[in-house]
């Protein structure tokens, strides 16, 4: 086949260890094909930065972009010069919001409202079994305020939460930033204002240690039924240690991969699904076994 | 002169800052065509009294006439809207501006839609210039100019308008002999288009010089008016100081010891070249010289602040390289500097702390500052040099001038250098303060330290030394003892008139 | 007499020069080590650059002229981003709905009308209380920030013109509207800067405020106008931008103030105030934007384009100093 | 005489002016909410304020001595990464990585000492550049990846974050010990009054034979000891890092240091006061938590607070509530 080269900007690399994993993964499946060439761009989680690089890569002319957007709404018109210049965008990881669908081919990545909704239903099913359905009340700590991820999973778990159990109640929501540090602080303060609780929802693995962590220190941790998302490392080694309940799995391998994939059967004409949902499963203490201890 | 009205009127000016009543029912006035001195101790009040009359303070009581009708003044602008013009005692300059735009600070004239209209403001700026006769232009930027230039551009504002009263506060502070001449044929330019005009100033020589009438301060009081021609320096002090001074000549010569400091074709770039001296321990040298030729670099190389291109320094016999003031200071040097608030004093700490300072290090007990040891050091200079503070706690940006300056004087004396260099010991300070310092230099050199004195003023130079050095542009020009000098000879040398110097 | 002229030279134009070495670096290096064979340097990514420099651009101008007064705007990133969500916000207020797409200038002056008002609340506090206005606008980076959220929560504020987006494309030969606006600005406070008597005052109240107050120039009111200039543009900058972005996230603009200020310094303006221009700040923006591009162009990985820009910054000042040394006859303090 | 007694008394009020802030401010939010000042409560807000604060210590130094240090954030994620990686490198583990770790750290504050005290160079731009540059270090060094503890049961590291000696905890007991030492340092030592004449008016200090450039050097290598401090902590209370774990503080830390009232001009404010501002932070971060308010209801309470603290704080000292600006 003839060489193509395909442009990514990502959201924010380095900030955590998903999106860093995601560019090594993308870059080393780009150099499994040598008939791929990619141009790979950072944008620091800056939306005029991203913008900025998604013009450059119009007027580089690469075959096909993908993007993980910083902000799903903000990036729509330059995603719409893109396509006006005749190159597919490939929205990656979080989508963009609807009315950029008509300048997008695909968006390959996790469904983060599902996501929030499964967490839901590990929180749900755990209280069924120590029998706490009917009383139980839960906090949640949430990702980086304004970013569509955060939001997503917040709303997929805050609706989904009263469908599986109506009689939980969700008593606070506060904002972690997906930083372990903050999560725990946070925490703390829960802790000291809340007697009961029985569930802790976090938006991701990172904050929901930080949050076990307090419990911890508190001596409350064995009350608690810790949900998060994006299996970490971390997670998974509490989970073996019985500290933490539950998680959703969710590889940057898989996702890197989906995308690279998504834009050359794009490329290659084929027809291509427009929601393009990698699979995100449930992960718990009961099942954990079935899958392989997260790399990032 | 009597049948006149007033240029400018004060009455009963009361203006008070936290913990100080600066003035107490101050009146005075001033008549067209008048030079009128404003005289008193270090913080007596003057420069208050004039920020109140050029609208930068505003008076707590009292009322202010111009022309005989009440004005108040609630801002600069507005003060010289109505005819006063300030010239400032620190220099008041944007350093990145051109001398027009200095001039006319504050009110540029202005074509539509706000430009600055240069065309007007360098005509006018060109033609003041011209009247000063100085070497500069309108669109040299100031921070280019020398601080006696930079003085004249201060001076330069009082020309911009139709003033009908003018305030000199302490103008000649930093002017040569010639630019002074220049300075006071304003002054006399202005009294005959019947300006009243202000003067400040500590120096007897250029009150008695220029002066109709003069008024005296003392602890923000007014003390009453003398005219010129019917009084003496001993009146005026008496009326200033509450008491009468001693202003006696020269102590009797010391016996010079041995060699403290000998210095052999010290140069330093374009600042000063080949300078050769000797200072021996018990003796007072002065260096006397226009601003500008380089006596403070000297003492800034001696202190070990500035590297010299030639030349070799020799302590005791011992050839040494002095390359920070650390050095400077371990082998026995001290510096009163020329500017006690920019490198004199660090104004937020309390005297104590100024005080101790240098020798920080030495002042504790186990790891820790010994309060103990810092206050009998304070005390002990507090009482030599009769430093007037409230206690050892007050800040020393609270003091007044006079007594800031010898808390420099003190910081150093408490080293106990084996070489003293003041720079301008008595910059701003008032005649009482004045000789107290002048007593103590000569009290130092009687036990044996070895003192330079640097100064702008004849008098002061002619007071203390037992030797002086002329300069002139960066060189010596002449050697004389206290017994040859005189005020004609001295002046030729530093002018480089001098045919016989070679 | 040669000398210092050509120090002046040096100086005045070390970040031209900068640019310049940029230009040539990036292009033989990309030749090179690029994947990419466009080329770096030609006339369309150019124009491109320009148009990517005018969100930071537009602030720092306005950071110029607040530094040369002496003070230091630290809250411009949170008025960027609120004003950023009144502009888009209010066009979906039902009066504002209903008059279709002239409510778009009237959303655009609602933007600026915040700046103005952010600006200006700085501004006052400053001149009435007297704190220092690092200090004031540290404050203000955080209130502001908290304003944003309280505006709409943690949720990105939204609306989508199609007609806003397509005046903020357009483009007249070559040059896109934002690109427009940050010449057009650069130019206007430039004129003020060197014409006016309030810029010449600026620079008097920047070198020496005392001297200022002496005589007569009302700083507290010219400070303020300044800030209020500066909230402004921030929020001007914030027009430029959102009309062509439609979507505000509430931690947008963060930073901002850091790399504005780093343009201007990289430009030439003194932080203690007094000196400076808008020319070298335009340079001290394009030579940013130009690096950052620069080194996406030859594939740095953005661990490297930290450092790298973190030592240039630093670089540039430590050849500033040695070009504006005085020589060996400097005192030594 | 009581009139005096009366009068000074109201000068040692006003100069404490932030003491009572603060006391007034714990009295109105107990009051609020009794739990606030629960035992456990204070203690928790003292625990997680531990790291701001003693990177606040550090920092109070450098604004003493009339600097800024704006790379205080990202050489706290550059040490909390070092420390946990060469904990989990056989070579090293905890007892030679702690040091290592510390080593690495002052050199970057040797950096910056070198290039703003030695080579004079403007603080704010320097440490905004050392900012950058020390993030893309530790990206550089991490690879991006966060940093964590494999098996956290098997190690004594979590002694610094998490442990407790007598009841109080261990960062805690840090936190106060090292603004004990410091304050000293400050207050009582030669070091500690020639960093406050170099603040205060560094030509003056140089006339006066004071190793300026030194001083200044010095106050950094102290900052960057907080800060790694600071980090130890950090990594130990978490057990694992992330890149950005210190983003952002540098302002905190600043805004802390200048409520407990050090002037950026330098020259003044002490140890005590930071801790005090530092509190402040802490509590009200805290309390607006336990009120149930939205975070960024605290960005709002911040920003008076600071601009009311720092204005009161000038106004007593020029004995003016408004500023005399024209
Ligand atoms: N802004 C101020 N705040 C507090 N005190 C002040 C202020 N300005 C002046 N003072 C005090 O007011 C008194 C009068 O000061 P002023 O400057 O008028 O003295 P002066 O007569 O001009 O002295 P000098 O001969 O040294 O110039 C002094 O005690 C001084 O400390
Ligand atoms: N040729 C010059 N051009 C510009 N500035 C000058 C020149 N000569 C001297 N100056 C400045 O004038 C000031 C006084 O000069 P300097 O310190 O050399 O004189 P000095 O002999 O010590 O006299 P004084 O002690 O009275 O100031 C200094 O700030 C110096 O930089
Ligand atoms: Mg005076
Ligand atoms: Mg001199």
């Amino acid at each position: 086949a003839q060489s193509v080269t395909i442009g990514i900007t990502q959201n924010n690399v380095g900030v955590d260890s998903y999106q860093t994993t995601y560019e090594q993964a993308f870059i080393a499946a780009a150099e499994q094909n040598p008939d791929v060439e990619v141009v790979v761009l950072d944008a620091g989680g800056d939306v005029a930065r991203q913008i900025a690089q998604i013009q450059d890569l119009v007027q580089q002319q690469v075959d096909a972009m993908i993007i993980w957007p910083t902000n799903g709404q903000a990036v729509i018109p330059a995603v719409r010069q893109a396509h006006q210049a005749g190159i597919p965008v490939i929205v990656t990881n979080s989508n963009i919001a609807e009315e950029g669908f008509d300048f997008v081919r695909s968006f390959s990545g996790p469904d983060n409202v599902t996501q929030g909704a499964r967490a839901a239903e590990i929180m749900c099913d755990r209280f069924k079994a120590q029998g706490i359905e009917d009383e139980a009340r839960v906090v949640q700590i949430t990702g980086q305020p304004g970013y569509t991820t955060a939001i997503e999973r917040a709303s997929g778990f805050e609706e989904r939460l009263p469908e599986v159990c109506p009689n939980v109640t969700l008593v606070e929501s506060q904002p972690g930033n997906w930083n372990r540090e903050e999560a725990q602080r946070v925490m703390e303060a829960f802790l000291v204002k809340y007697d009961d609780i029985d569930g802790v929802y976090s938006g991701d693995d990172n904050m929901g240690v930080g949050a076990l962590n307090a419990a911890l220190a508190a001596g409350r941790a064995a009350d608690i039924t810790f949900v998060g998302a994006t299996n970490f490392a971390v997670g998974y080694d509490a989970m073996e240690r019985g500290e933490y309940w539950g998680s959703i799995y969710q590889s940057p391998v898989d996702d890197a991969e989906a995308a690279l994939q998504t834009a050359l059967d794009v490329l290659a004409g084929e027809d291509v699904p427009f929601l393009n949902y990698f699979d995100t499963p449930k992960i718990t203490q009961e099942n954990m076994t079935e899958f392989d201890r997260p790399v990032f | 002169m009597t049948d006149q009205k007033p240029a400018l009127r004060l009455e009963g000016i009361v203006k008070t800052f936290p913990g100080v009543r600066a003035l107490d029912g101050v009146s005075f006035s001033v008549m067209p065509g008048e030079v009128h001195a404003l005289m008193g101790e270090n913080g007596a009040g003057k420069s208050t009294l004039m920020k109140v009359l050029g609208g930068i303070y505003q008076p707590d009581e009292g009322r202010i006439f111009i022309a005989e009708r009440e004005t108040v003044m609630r801002g600069p602008l507005e003060a010289k809207a109505r005819g006063v013009m300030f010239i400032h005692q620190e220099l008041s300059l944007a350093e990145e501006l051109s001398v027009a735009e200095n001039i006319y600070l504050g009110e540029l004239p202005r074509k539509s839609f706000g430009r600055v209209d240069w065309a007007t403001l360098y005509a006018r700026t060109d033609a003041i210039l011209q009247k000063l006769k100085v070497g500069f232009n309108a669109r040299t930027r100031v921070g280019e100019l020398s601080i006696a230039n930079q003085q004249m551009v201060e001076i330069a504002r009082a020309l911009t308008v139709d003033a009908k009263a003018v305030i000199f506060d302490e103008p000649t502070a930093s002017l040569t002999d010639a630019e002074k001449v220049v300075l006071f044929d304003v002054i006399a330019d202005l009294k005959a288009h019947g300006v009243g005009i202000i003067y400040i100033s500590h120096r007897m020589e250029e009150i008695f010089r220029i002066t109709d009438r003069i008024s005296v301060l003392r602890d923000g009081q007014y003390r009453g008016t003398l005219e010129t021609a019917a009084t003496n320096e001993e009146e005026i002090t008496r009326m200033m100081i509450g008491r009468d001074l001693d202003l006696g000549r020269n102590v009797a010569p010391t016996k010079p010891g041995p060699v403290a400091l000998r210095v052999e074709g010290l140069s330093c770039g374009r600042l000063f070249n080949d300078v050769t001296f000797e200072l021996r321990e018990g003796e007072v040298l002065g260096f006397y010289g226009l601003v500008g030729a380089g006596r403070t670099e000297i003492a800034e190389t001696l202190f070990g602040l500035r590297t010299p291109s030639a030349g070799r320094i020799f302590l005791k016999g011992e050839e040494v390289t002095l390359s920070s003031p650390i050095e400077a200071i371990a082998r026995g040097i001290s510096l009163v500097p020329e500017s006690r608030k920019e490198q004199g004093l660090v104004l937020g700490m309390n005297c104590k702390d100024n005080i101790t300072l240098p020798q920080v290090d030495d002042m504790t007990a186990g790891p820790f500052v010994s309060d103990g040891a810092e206050i009998s050091i304070y005390d002990q200079y507090r009482d030599r040099l009769s430093i007037k503070s409230p206690s050892w706690r007050t800040q020393v940006g609270n003091l007044s001038g006079g007594n800031q300056q010898k808390i420099v004087i003190g910081k150093w004396l408490s080293m106990r250098p084996e070489v003293l260099i003041v720079d301008e010991p008595t910059r701003g300070i008032d005649v009482g303060s004045k000789s107290e310092i002048h007593n103590l230099l000569r009290d130092l050199a009687a036990q044996g330290f070895a003192v330079i004195v640097i100064s702008s003023e004849m008098p002061e130079v002619l007071h203390v030394s037992d030797r002086i050095l002329a300069m002139y542009q960066g060189r010596i020009m002449r050697e004389f003892t206290a017994a040859e000098v005189t005020e004609d000879s001295l002046i030729q040398a530093i002018s480089g008139l001098t045919g016989d110097a070679a | 007499m040669n000398n210092p002229t050509l120090k002046n030279l040096a100086r005045n134009g070390a970040i031209w020069g900068f640019i310049a070495l940029q230009l040539v670096f990036f292009e033989l290096a990309g030749r090179y080590w690029s994947l990419s064979d466009s080329a770096f340097m030609d006339l369309d990514s150019m124009l491109l650059l320009l148009k990517q420099s005018a969100p930071i651009g537009i602030i720092a101008i306005g950071m110029t002229v607040v530094m040369i007064n002496g003070n230091i705007d630290l809250s411009v990133g949170a008025i960027y981003a609120l004003a950023g969500i009144v502009m888009l916000d209010s066009l979906g207020w039902p009066f504002m709905a209903a008059m279709g797409d002239a409510a778009i200038p009237l959303a655009w002056l609602f933007a600026l009308l915040t700046g103005c008002l952010l600006g200006l609340i700085n501004g006052l506090i400053v001149w009435k209380t007297g704190v220092d206005a690092f200090i004031v606008t540290l404050g203000a980076m955080l209130g502001y920030r908290g304003l944003v959220f309280v505006y709409n929560g943690e949720q990105p504020t939204y609306n989508l013109n199609w007609a806003m987006v397509d005046i903020a494309e357009a483009d007249i030969l070559g040059l896109q509207v934002p690109a427009l606006v940050l010449l057009g600005v650069a130019l206007i406070v430039w004129l003020v800067m060197t014409r006016t008597v309030h810029g010449r005052n600026a620079y008097a109240i920047g070198d020496n405020r005392e001297a200022a107050v002496n005589a007569g120039i009302r700083v507290g009111p010219h400070i303020t106008i300044n800030f209020v200039l500066i909230g402004f543009l921030a929020a001007l900058s914030a027009v430029v931008f959102y009309s062509g972005s439609g979507s505000v996230n509430p931690n947008d603009g963060m930073l901002f103030e850091l790399w504005a200020i780093t343009a201007v310094v990289l430009g030439g303006t003194k932080l203690a105030g007094g000196k400076g221009s808008i020319i070298g700040t335009l340079g001290g923006v394009i030579a940013i934007q130009l690096l950052r591009r620069g080194l996406n162009h030859i594939g740095a990985d953005s661990e490297t384009v930290n450092l790298v820009i973190g030592t240039i910054l630093i670089a540039v000042l430590f050849l500033d100093r040695q070009l504006n040394r005085k020589g060996a006859e400097e005192l030594r303090l | 005489m009581a009139d005096t007694a009366a009068k000074s008394l109201g000068r040692v009020l006003a100069r404490q002016g932030i003491l009572i802030a603060f006391v007034i401010f714990m009295l109105g939010f107990a009051l609020w909410n009794p739990r606030f000042i629960a035992v456990d409560n204070v203690f928790g807000v003292v625990r997680s304020s531990a790291i701001l604060g003693i990177m606040a210590l550090g920092v109070t130094f450098v604004v003493i001595g009339g600097n800024l240090d704006l790379s205080v954030g990202s050489m706290l994620s550059f040490s909390a990464i070092v420390v946990l990686d060469l904990h989990e490198n056989p070579a090293f583990g905890p007892a030679l990585a702690i040091p290592a770790m510390f080593a690495m750290t002052l050199c970057l504050g040797a950096i910056n000492g070198y290039l703003i005290g030695y080579l004079r160079l403007n603080s704010l731009i320097v440490t905004l550049g050392m900012l950058s540059a020390i993030h893309g270090l530790t990206l550089t060094y991490s690879g991006g990846q966060n940093m964590d503890i494999a098996n956290q049961g098997a190690t004594w590291f979590g002694v610094f974050g998490r442990g407790s000696a007598l009841g109080i905890p261990i960062p805690v007991l840090l936190f106060a010990g090292l603004a004990a030492l410091l304050g000293i340092l400050l207050a009582r030592t030669p070091f500690g009054r020639k960093v406050y004449a170099v603040g205060g008016n560094g030509t003056a200090a140089t006339f006066s034979g004071i190793p300026r450039a030194r001083v200044v050097f010095l106050t950094y290598l102290i900052s960057a000891f907080c800060v790694a401090t600071a980090g130890l902590i950090q990594a130990s209370r978490t057990m694992g890092a992330q890149n950005t774990v210190g983003q952002g503080m540098e302002l905190e830390v600043l805004a802390a240091v200048i409520l407990g009232g050090a002037s950026l001009l330098g020259g003044s404010g002490t140890v005590f006061k930071t801790v005090i501002g530092v509190l402040i932070l802490g509590f009200i971060q805290n309390g607006l938590l336990l009120a149930g308010l939205q975070f960024y209801v605290q960005f709002v309470v911040t920003w008076i607070i600071i601009i009311l603290a720092v204005w009161l704080d000038i106004a007593t000292k020029r004995g003016k509530l408004w500023s005399p600006i024209a």
